[in-house]
């Protein structure tokens, strides 16, 4: 990690290199700056809008109706059945809270181990943050039975003596997700604030109105700044355990389960690591997105930055794989016979596909990759890897529940799990985030242009010098 | 201004707070939309609020077993076994506990109806007045011995009003039938015992009084003559001796419901039942000593091995099991008794029990016991009977027929055209609770009630060592415009005048009840006395039955049943396929199931198939032949065809395939129509020596389709089939 | 436009109108309130208190309450029997319904108001055999012609006297603030 | 607006009270598989039918399956043997997996019988305790199957109402979304227990029993009070045949299983 901290510590064994290769070394004027940003938010051509109302629709129908089709039948719509009584919508849970991971990990533990290279993407990470763990959300509704007794989970003070049950990992998840969202939505919020008060002064009629409020009347001064950085240095340093602890709790679901094949004690840490994995690949797919579609964006986002994060995948990924096998081999070897015949149906089962699939995307898909620079820095390529990596985790996450709960230690009810509308939902909610994710492209910068611009003078800083001045992060 | 503010979300607030107070309280204005109706006058013998008990008679086959009725506020709730009744002893069966959505059933026939044209569904309803009037029209009109009466197995007291009625006016005696007597195989029995003891009447098998039971095919535990009194011997077989556990062994080519609760399950080839019986027999005996009775001695044991595909050892083993019991029998029934030497099964499996002298002896076969009312036993008709009576209604013979209580037209196999006879008949009128395929075939459908709306009594043929009449009365008021059949036939008979009025000087059913039973009223072993004819039928409504309180075991007549020559011939088969087919009776479903969605959902003990038919098939054919799960099969025969899904199933011989009975309908209400085929389309009309049905002497073959139709099973095939835990 | 709006909003005439929409849906939730414990239109406006005057008890007319769930309605042949004995009413026009549904054998359709949900199992019999009074539920039935329900039966109100019953009864706060006491 | 967490439902089990109060023995050596109980189940608790395509995906609603499994399957036709048939309903654990992880106490111990309670009115549809019952004891209303009413109707036939005649006032009809559970007839034993009060004594042992126990031909399943060492459940459930079902997972099962001949 401290060789990832310092990337431009040794620029001489790089010299080849074109040092304008670096964002950081490719200062442009500060408002020049600004209006890139600002015009990549304003311009928006018909393609955007075709696009835009494409997911609108796949809202409206695969989730918003489908939704309520579902609310109004009853689960049965669904594909869940006795003993698959978690399907879908549950992977989508844990996938969309592993997606939401990765923001805040890229951001904040990037942010306080300074890593240089960090500056451009941190917002469109964060913003990931949020929005995933609305899907998670989402997704959580939508598998409940009554959903609109879901309050019901929520510690209301009530004449009936009655209680939420802290006893229940869900009720933990429950608490978990909710005060992640808060955390993840003030951190996204307080870097944005510069950008919103930049927004405010170049804009006019409601989007005036709007970063007026958004911009919460910052002005730059010195005090702001100094309040605004400790507030941020403190969010990042507390968000880090909330984020470990959240995907921890949500790995409890399972782990504090008496299933074959669940309760396990690796769970913790092996489905953090499988949050950050599935993050990361999400992140690298975002930032390509962004570059390729977005105004002005290839300038602020470079193969470097896709280096720092297929660096950062493969690492994932080799984690990963050591928890796996350690969550694999352990059972194996303990010889719990539930256990294994969970491992043998997952291999041999009907589903056996989906086991080798898994594995291909997870490790064979990242090490024959990234291990490569130049690969590493080539957008496309590490954008499908990315897409791949998210393919293999949601599949490991369908193999952990709903396969998983075929197996129980009742074998006369050993069934299986064919989707139902949930295939629809998954659609919508996917649409969702897309959608989202457009219309805030449209609303809030997703360049920290604030950051950038204070890397690039303290890297400028730098330059002028003869002697060696560290840079402005350094300082801090 | 922030004042203003402050005010507003107060509002706010407390709007929000009294909408969310108001919808969770579950004030629910729902209550003002309910309405309660008080009694119009409070029966003496109901309390507000508390359940009423009434006893009455199962009617879902002619077991007779006595149920008590929950009945809340005029409905019916719960069926539960009347603890007192000596043949059920407070159990009672799936198909007893369902009887209930027979009764709330929305598909039942409402009114009285005449059908546009036979076979169509269009119907008229009609009053009742008219209806008695058709009746007693064709009472009048017809000459008496161009009348006829067929009639299910149940209830009894409508069937002795028509005999009454019948014998009086010189019309047809009344002719009983139903499914479960054809593939019971009644016939055979009875007259298996008539011919081996001397004597008519239904064997009984006192299982719980052996330590090993020895059974040829009989499914005691699934529809056998009383399913529930078996099934209660069967445990007392097993734990009623806490010193010893009884033993049980199970001849059948097919593990069936009975076979797999077996210590020993021996497939045996189709049709070599009779043989290995007498084999055994001829074992028991040498190690015995002594002579070697006259019955047992013309079989070759190594040959009977061979040829049944058993070893001899397992024979040996088994007759050694019979020789060092304390108390063995040997039970003849289902599979073994329909093949065309059914009888010789049944002789040669009552003369091993001659053997081992357990006859009229606790744990022993006797005959079952009379009911008190009745001075004969009467066996319901045998398919060959039934083929005659088809023969004669095609031939034009009768006028009107009256079908009360059976189903022939799904029930009779195929070959035994019933539905193309009725076309000799004038007029056809039907008394069905259901619309049922016969029904549909009638003129004129005059609903009876279903049984618990209904007064009646029931003879316990069988199960029981007492004599019992067990006795019906209604629960709830008739919940459609229906009328007891009973009641129709006596107005009609009024109205006809004559030697019909005559006969049937009844004002309603209950009276001509009272006549038959309170006979009885003098008999000094009854289960009560009453002092007056009044209060003894009060008491036998409320007791739910009549009987008496010794045992009695009618034993045999013949002195030396073992001295007689029994052929121990090997069964023919027809038809040109190579698997024998092999029908048995859904347990669930059986005569009258298939028309309740809660017994349609039962899964099949064996297999958990629910809702449809299957076909069993060892896995080693099916893959011979490549057929995998769920593939569905045409099955042909020399009289038909049908198609259904394949359960592999790995307790079969691979030469036999096997079907269950119940599913098929084409009519009989939404639950039961359009869902499953009939096996008994695949039947021919072959019979045995005493006339009953060969229903297992077919043999067929097995065509795939290429279809595959998932069948509904409650196990999960991976955790059963595939990976199993070890 | 919206910010129009908003502005609106913020005038005195706005707030007025914030202010009344607010007060018509407070108001239209007081009343969903209210009207579920006001009483019903019954199809014979009984009065209780002139029956509670005469000295009638609670049981003679609804017997069921200490026997059973049910405290039961009585039986319209219950009520024409006194009532047609008693010249006055038996030709009331306040009674023709009575006497309509008694001669055509027809029943009265009455609304009931003390009513709990499907999902809780109430047992009269047992309220009684723990002493309670019906007064402590139904309310002064003296005062009341029709039945309206003094409190809103709801479960708060069920527990908090379940828990007072109790008072320092372990055992029978057990039993009284069990689920299954209720729910099954 | 009390809510106090000390109420002896929110305090956790503790091992000392083992005894429990209700508990059932079901003879796997006589169970028939006759299907009898989980008739008289469905018709007493008012378990409604799903029909054929939902009851062969895994739904259907019935409180108790009789599971087989078969031995010798890898052998010849003749060495394969059917086990002895096991009726599974809720085995109503002393310490049940299900209901800590309830989010809102709907799966919940009842402290004063003893049982684990499904609070259907309180039920959210989580699903949770499903997933975690070692058993599987536990079935979900995966559609309104139960909802006769007349705007309600299958095939649109007002007459299909007919059915709720039928329907025990005693027992709730639950709508979709919640999980439901065998409940040892808790219906039956606050009837038996009111009474026994209303005349001042104890619940005899054999007064009531559960339904399926009532109906079962081969009177393989026992019903009642196993903290009376006199009863019949206990006596029964004494023998050395006797074993609970995943007793490794320390769950503590109420229901006693009898195997074997001897």
């Amino acid at each position: 990690m401290t060789s990832l901290a310092k990337p431009l510590a040794r620029p001489h064994a790089e010299e080849h290199e074109d040092p304008r290769e670096h964002l950081m070394h490719d200062p442009l004027p500060r408002g020049k700056m600004n209006e890139m940003v600002m015009e990549a938010m304003h311009e928006t051509n018909w393609k955007f809008w075709v696009v835009t109302g494409i997911l609108a629709v796949l809202v409206a129908t695969c989730l918003g109706y489908a939704w309520y089709y579902l609310i109004d039948k009853g689960l049965g719509v669904a594909g869940v059945n006795m003993p698959v009584f978690w399907g879908i919508f549950l992977v989508d849970v844990v996938f969309w809270i592993g997606i939401s991971h990765a923001g805040t990990f890229i951001s904040a533990i990037l942010r306080v181990l300074k890593v240089e290279s960090r500056r451009p993407f941190t917002r469109a990470a964060e913003l990931m943050t949020t929005f995933g763990l609305v899907q998670a959300a989402i997704s959580v509704f939508m598998h409940m039975g009554r959903v609109w007794l879901s309050y019901w989970m929520a510690p209301i003070p009530n004449e009936r003596m009655i209680w939420p049950d802290f006893h229940s990992p869900l009720m933990w998840d429950f608490m978990a997700i909710s005060t992640y969202l808060l955390c993840s939505t003030m951190y996204l919020f307080l870097p944005l604030i510069p950008d919103m008060a930049m927004a405010r002064d170049r804009s006019t009629g409601w989007r005036k109105t709007l970063y007026k409020i958004l911009g919460l009347g910052f002005r730059g001064t010195e005090g702001e700044w100094k309040n605004l950085t400790t507030a941020m240095n403190l969010f990042a340093f507390a968000i880090i355990p909330v984020m470990f602890s959240v995907h921890t709790i949500v790995s409890w679901d399972f782990a504090m389960a008496s299933r074959p094949g669940w309760s396990s004690t690796v769970f913790g840490p092996y489905f953090v690591i499988g949050a950050l994995h599935s993050g990361m690949a999400a992140v690298a797919i975002v930032l390509f997105l962004l570059r390729s579609t977005m105004k002005h964006y290839k300038y602020f986002i470079r193969p470097e930055h896709f280096d720092t994060i297929g660096m950062l995948m493969l690492l994932v990924s080799m984690a990963w794989a050591y928890f796996y096998f350690n969550d694999y081999i352990v059972p194996w070897y303990g010889g719990d016979v539930w256990d294994k015949l969970f491992q043998e149906w997952a291999e041999k089962g009907p589903l056996w596909y989906l086991w080798y699939t898994m594995l291909f995307c997870n490790i064979v898909v990242p090490w024959s990759i990234l291990w490569n620079k130049k690969w590493r820095r080539t957008p496309w390529l590490l954008a499908s890897a990315g897409i791949l990596i998210n393919v293999g985790m949601w599949l490991e996450r369908y193999i952990i529940i709903p396969e998983g709960l075929t197996i129980n230690r009742m074998p006369f009810t050993w069934r299986l799990y064919i989707p139902g509308v949930e295939i629809a939902l998954t659609v919508g909610m996917f649409a969702l985030f897309l959608l989202l994710y457009m219309l805030a492209s449209r609303v809030i910068p997703l360049i920290p242009v604030w950051e950038v611009q204070e890397g690039q003078e303290a890297h400028l800083l730098r330059k002028i010098g003869k002697a060696e001045i560290p840079t402005l992060s350094e300082l801090e | 201004m922030s004042q203003q503010f402050s005010r507003r979300d107060f509002l706010k607030l407390a709007g929000l707070g009294a909408a969310t107070t108001a919808v969770l309280t579950g004030c629910g204005p729902s209550s003002r939309y309910v309405k309660r109706e008080p009694y119009q006058q409070m029966p003496e013998y109901n309390a507000i609020g508390q359940s009423t008990y009434y006893a009455t008679t199962c009617r879902e086959c002619a077991a007779g077993c006595g149920l008590i009725l929950r009945t809340f506020q005029g409905r019916a709730l719960k069926v539960e076994g009347n603890a007192n009744h000596p043949l059920n002893l407070g159990k009672t069966c799936a198909r007893g506990q369902a009887t209930l959505q027979g009764l709330y059933n929305p598909d039942r026939v409402t009114d009285p109806v005449k059908r546009a044209s036979r076979g169509s569904d269009s119907t008229q309803p009609m009053d009742w007045d008219t209806a008695v009037q058709t009746v007693a029209d064709a009472l009048t009109n017809y000459k008496p011995n161009e009348i006829a009466f067929l009639m299910g197995t149940a209830p009894d007291h409508l069937f002795d009003l028509v005999t009454d009625l019948a014998n009086a006016a010189g019309m047809n005696a009344p002719i009983r039938f139903g499914a479960l007597s054809m593939f019971e195989a009644r016939a055979t029995l009875s007259k298996a015992a008539e011919s081996l003891f001397g004597q008519a009447g239904m064997p009984s098998f006192d299982l719980g009084g052996a330590d090993v039971v020895v059974s040829f095919g009989a499914n005691f535990l699934e529809t056998w003559l009383s399913p529930v009194s078996y099934t209660r011997e069967y445990a007392r077989m097993r734990r009623g001796n806490p010193k010893q556990r009884g033993y049980f062994i199970q001849f059948e080519s097919r593990m069936s419901q009975t076979a797999s609760k077996a210590d020993e399950w021996i497939p045996l080839r189709p049709g070599t039942e009779g043989l290995v019986a007498l084999a055994l027999g001829r074992l028991v005996a040498e190690a015995k000593g002594g002579s070697l009775p006259r019955a047992f001695s013309g079989v070759d044991p190594a040959e009977v091995a061979a040829a049944a595909d058993v070893s001899l050892e397992t024979l040996e083993h088994v007759a050694h099991m019979i020789v060092s019991a304390h108390t063995p029998i040997a039970v003849p029934g289902g599979s073994a008794l329909g093949q065309s030497n059914g009888q010789t099964v049944a002789e040669a499996v009552l003369a091993l029990n001659a053997l081992v002298e357990n006859v009229g002896k606790s744990g022993g076969v006797f005959l079952s016991p009379l009911s008190p009312n009745q001075d004969a036993y009467h066996q319901p008709a045998s398919a060959k009977e039934m083929q005659d009576f088809v023969n004669q209604m095609a031939s034009g013979k009768f006028k009107v027929l009256f079908i009360h209580g059976v189903n022939p037209v799904f029930e009779l196999p195929k070959s035994i055209d019933f539905k193309g006879a009725l076309s000799g008949v004038e007029q056809v009128i039907s008394f069905a609770t259901f619309p049922d395929e016969t029904a549909l075939e009638a003129d004129y459908v005059f609903p009876d009630h279903q049984g618990l709306e209904s007064w009646g009594y029931q003879r316990v043929v069988t199960g029981t060592s007492q004599q019992v009449i067990s006795g019906a009365q209604p629960v709830v008021t008739p919940y459609f415009n229906t009328r007891a059949t009973a009641d129709v036939l006596i107005a009609a008979a009024q109205l006809a005048g004559g030697k019909f009025a005559a006969t049937l000087p009844f004002k309603d059913e209950v009276e001509f009840l009272n006549s038959k039973v309170s006979a009885l009223m003098g008999e000094a072993d009854g289960s009560f006395t009453a002092p007056d004819p009044v209060t003894f039928m009060a008491y036998f409504q409320q007791y739910g039955g009549w009987w008496n309180k010794s045992d009695v075991r009618v034993s045999a007549g013949n002195s030396n049943p073992l001295n007689r020559n029994i052929a121990g011939i090997e069964a023919d088969f027809v038809g040109s396929g190579e698997y024998f087919f092999l029908p048995f009776v859904s347990p669930s479903l059986a005569e009258t199931g298939a028309n309740k969605p809660t017994l349609q959902e039962l899964p099949d003990p064996t297999t958990t198939v629910m809702w449809n038919t299957w076909i069993e098939m060892n896995p080693e054919t099916a893959k011979e032949l490549g057929i995998e799960n769920d593939d569905v099969v045409k099955v042909v025969s020399d009289t038909g065809e049908v198609e259904a899904s394949v359960y592999l199933y790995p307790a079969i011989r691979p030469d036999v395939i096997a079907m269950p009975f119940g599913q098929g309908h084409t009519a009989y209400g939404q639950f039961a129509a359009g869902r499953g085929v009939n096996p008994s389309d695949l039947l021919g009309a072959h019979f045995n020596e005493a006339g009953d049905l060969a229903f297992a002497g077919t043999k067929v073959t097995i065509q795939k389709t290429g279809k595959k139709r998932q069948l509904s099973r409650k196990e999960g095939l991976i955790g059963v089939y595939e990976f199993r835990p070890e | 436009m919206i910010k129009k709006f908003f502005a609106w909003l913020k005038q005195p005439l706005g707030l007025i109108a914030v202010g009344i929409v607010f007060l018509a849906l407070f108001s239209a939730a007081v009343y969903g309130i209210y009207t579920t414990q006001q009483s019903p239109e019954q199809p014979i406006q009984f009065p209780h208190k002139t029956h509670v005057a005469f000295g009638i008890q609670c049981l003679y007319c609804h017997p069921g309450a200490n026997k059973g769930p049910a405290a039961g309605l009585p039986s319209q042949t219950k009520c024409w029997g006194c009532h047609n004995q008693i010249v006055k009413t038996r030709d009331s026009a306040l009674l023709a319904p009575l006497k309509d549904a008694v001669l055509s054998g027809q029943s009265i359709q009455w609304v009931p108001v003390a009513m709990v949900p499907d999902f809780v199992q109430f047992n009269h019999r047992a309220h009684i055999a723990a002493g309670k009074n019906c007064e402590d539920c139904h309310g002064d039935l003296s005062q009341m012609t029709i039945y309206e329900n003094p409190q809103v039966l709801n479960m708060g109100w069920c527990i908090n006297c379940h828990k007072q019953s109790a008072g320092d009864d372990q055992a029978l706060l057990t039993k009284l603030t069990d689920c299954g006491t209720c729910h099954y | 607006m009390s809510t106090n967490l000390e109420l002896p439902m929110f305090t956790n089990n503790s091992e000392a009270e083992l005894g429990g109060r209700w508990g059932m023995v079901i003879d796997k050596d006589l169970c028939t598989g006759c299907q009898a109980c989980v008739a008289a189940c469905s018709m007493e608790n008012n378990v409604p039918f799903v029909g054929e395509e939902d009851a062969g995906y895994g739904r259907s609603m019935q409180w108790i399956r009789i599971e087989r499994l078969w031995e010798g399957l890898d052998g010849d036709y003749r060495e394969v043997k059917m086990t002895d048939y096991q009726p599974l309903m809720c085995q109503q654990c002393h310490n049940a997996p299900c209901e800590p992880v309830c989010p809102v106490y709907a799966s919940v111990h009842s402290m004063s019988e003893d049982l684990n309670l499904q609070v259907y009115n309180r039920c959210v549809g989580t699903r949770y305790c499903a997933n975690n019952c070692p058993y599987q004891a536990r079935v979900f209303n995966w559609r309104d199957y139960a909802d006769y009413r007349e705007t309600n109707t299958a095939d649109n036939d007002p007459r299909w109402s007919v059915f709720q005649n039928q329907l025990n006032p005693d027992v709730t009809v639950r709508r979709r979304g919640v999980m439901e559970k065998c409940t040892f007839c808790i219906q039956r034993i606050h009837q038996a227990e009111n009474q026994a009060k209303a005349e001042g004594r104890e619940v005899r042992d054999g007064e009531f029993t559960t339904a399926c126990a009532q109906a079962c031909p081969a009177n393989a399943i026992v019903f009642g009070r196993i903290d009376d060492p006199e009863s019949m459940v206990s006596l029964a459930a004494e023998t050395s045949r006797g074993s609970r079902l995943h007793e490794e997972l320390r769950t503590m099962p109420r229901v006693t299983y009898l195997a074997g001949g001897a």
